[in-house]
């Protein structure tokens, strides 16, 4: 897991998991309609592990996309039970076409970027900016919703300085998480990332399922494998 | 200095101001001050020579391209109708008056602290507002509300169109899947 | 007309905003559409000949006179401190924004993977996207597009004038898993 040759170089900011999705894909020369999914999953969850070494925040945006990845490679590596039409049913088309769509759009704004642009790289004659409320019914009005929105906002602010209405739901936590799936590997001997998934209510309990796993294998109180035959990540008591 | 003369003239084309030989030697310090008097004599002829739309003229004390005065009739259809810009009263009254609607004039200063009367009046002859009618209330006091002409200002279709601050103003909230 | 070429070009020199032919022909009603196109032709070529310190360029559906990009530098000497350069993140909203609109702000996380509410407030800001009306479906979300300001930054003539982004085609080379 921890393979020094794979770490990811700290000089890439990533916008996000779809930024560093693509990174990797770029770093191994890889078609993104044939992407070798236990590779570029097991890197990505590297980078997460990294930046938690790191205590770098990680947004909840990564641990969703890690899950998802980890779902895929359980699904391409667990052998089709049904009958099926295999090209179809590519698991991986999940990612695939989020993932061209992406790229598409991160090479348009490379290319918006490149252009010359008003006030940077070309200028125009620079006039007077004209009066304001000129008089008379007759002279078009310029303005702004957004500026609207925002002034009006402002003075809603100024009316009621009491933030009562902002109470933030209690999330379900990291701990909690990691306390039960201790007790589940206590009563079993493994359990795969997947099963823990999909006792989860909703979004917000997988993450912190997913960190819960994290935490529980940063601190050796259990190991975590991937490879073949297993339905995903799989924990498995120490 | 390559490129000299292109250069000054990009200059001259941008600035607000008059541009004096002094100050665009202080912008081109690699350029000698002889060689930039030079160049704007140069471009001073070449412009006169195309007797086109616009010429570069000495005006106080510095250079500045300005449109010949033969044109001026044509210039001022153009400049005639500048869009106006609203201040920020105009802006927050008006706000308000689209958010409350039916609104008073007291309701609108008591939101914005202050008297509101002649923003009120102001947005009424742009007709942004008019008065919807009255409210039933001792005193019968007016209420205003917004026009159509407020909703093609703001590119809006109906007023059910128009955006509520929370709706792009506020904090994050959860995402996509 | 007489001097309709020298009458165009001190409306272009002056005007503030980029103009169209349509715009020019109604502010030169004495003159035919097709004589005031031909004659913003013949301007742009000629500039172009001229190769001096500026252009007339299509922008946004009109023209206007811009400087050349070499020439950046000295005029940043000359004009204050520019405004700040869009992030990586704004420019990503912003290309999702150009070429999907109407967009909702849901369809642009969705293809970024990540909360985009900042970075469409910042654009708003700048008023490079802005809100074009609702979705017509539960909830009645907002969609977003760009402006014509986002045409001008970035020197585009219309929204078909878009550079080409880079297309991955399926099953493109076949290796390994």
């Amino acid at each position: 897991m921890s393979n020094p040759a794979y770490q990811v170089k700290l000089e890439h900011i990533f916008e996000g998991p779809m930024d560093l999705l693509v990174h990797l894909i770029k770093k191994h020369e890889v078609d993104i309609y044939d992407i070798p999914i236990a590779l570029i999953t097991d890197q990505f969850l590297e980078y997460i592990k990294w930046m938690q070494d790191m205590e770098i925040d990680v947004a909840a945006d990564f641990l969703v996309m890690a899950s998802t990845l980890a779902q895929i490679k359980s699904r391409v590596l667990l052998p089709d039970t049904g009958s099926d039409s295999e090209e179809d049913e590519d698991p991986r088309d999940a990612i695939a076409g989020p993932l061209a769509e992406y790229i598409r759009m991160k090479s348009a704004a490379e290319q918006l970027a490149a252009k010359s642009i008003l006030n940077e790289h070309v200028f125009i004659r620079q006039c007077d900016q004209q009066q304001q409320d000129s008089a008379g019914a007759e002279t078009p009005v310029e303005a702004d919703l957004y500026e609207l929105i925002g002034l009006y906002q402002q003075l809603m602010e100024q009316m009621a300085p009491d933030p009562d209405f902002e109470i933030t739901p209690e999330k379900i936590s990291v701990k909690e998480k990691m306390n039960e799936i201790i007790d589940l590997l206590e009563k079993k001997k493994n359990i795969s990332f997947r099963d823990l998934a999909a006792e989860c209510s909703d979004r917000d309990e997988i993450i912190a399922a997913f960190l819960a796993v994290l935490e529980i294998v940063r601190l050796n109180l259990a190991g975590i494998s991937h490879t073949e035959n297993s339905s995903g990540l799989l924990l498995y008591s120490s | 200095m390559q490129d000299l003369k292109n250069i000054i003239e990009s200059l001259l084309f941008v600035s607000k101001d008059p541009l004096s030989a002094e100050q665009l030697k202080n912008l081109l310090p690699e350029a000698e001050t002889g060689e930039i008097r030079g160049v704007i004599e140069e471009l001073e002829q070449e412009y006169r020579k195309k007797n086109g739309g616009f010429l570069l003229r000495e005006v106080a004390g510095g250079y500045q391209f300005r449109t010949r005065p033969e044109y001026r009739q044509w210039i001022e259809r153009l400049l005639a109708p500048q869009p106006a810009r609203l201040s920020k009263a105009a802006m927050e009254t008006l706000a308000i008056a689209a958010y409350h609607q039916p609104v008073l004039r007291s309701e609108i200063e008591h939101i914005r602290g202050v008297n509101s009367g002649n923003t009120i009046r102001l947005l009424l002859e742009k007709k942004l507002i008019r008065v919807l009618g009255r409210r039933e209330i001792p005193g019968r006091p007016l209420v205003y509300g917004t026009t159509k002409k407020f909703l093609e200002v703001f590119g809006l279709k109906d007023l059910k169109d128009l955006p509520a601050p929370q709706e792009i103003a506020a904090g994050e909230d959860k995402n996509n899947t």
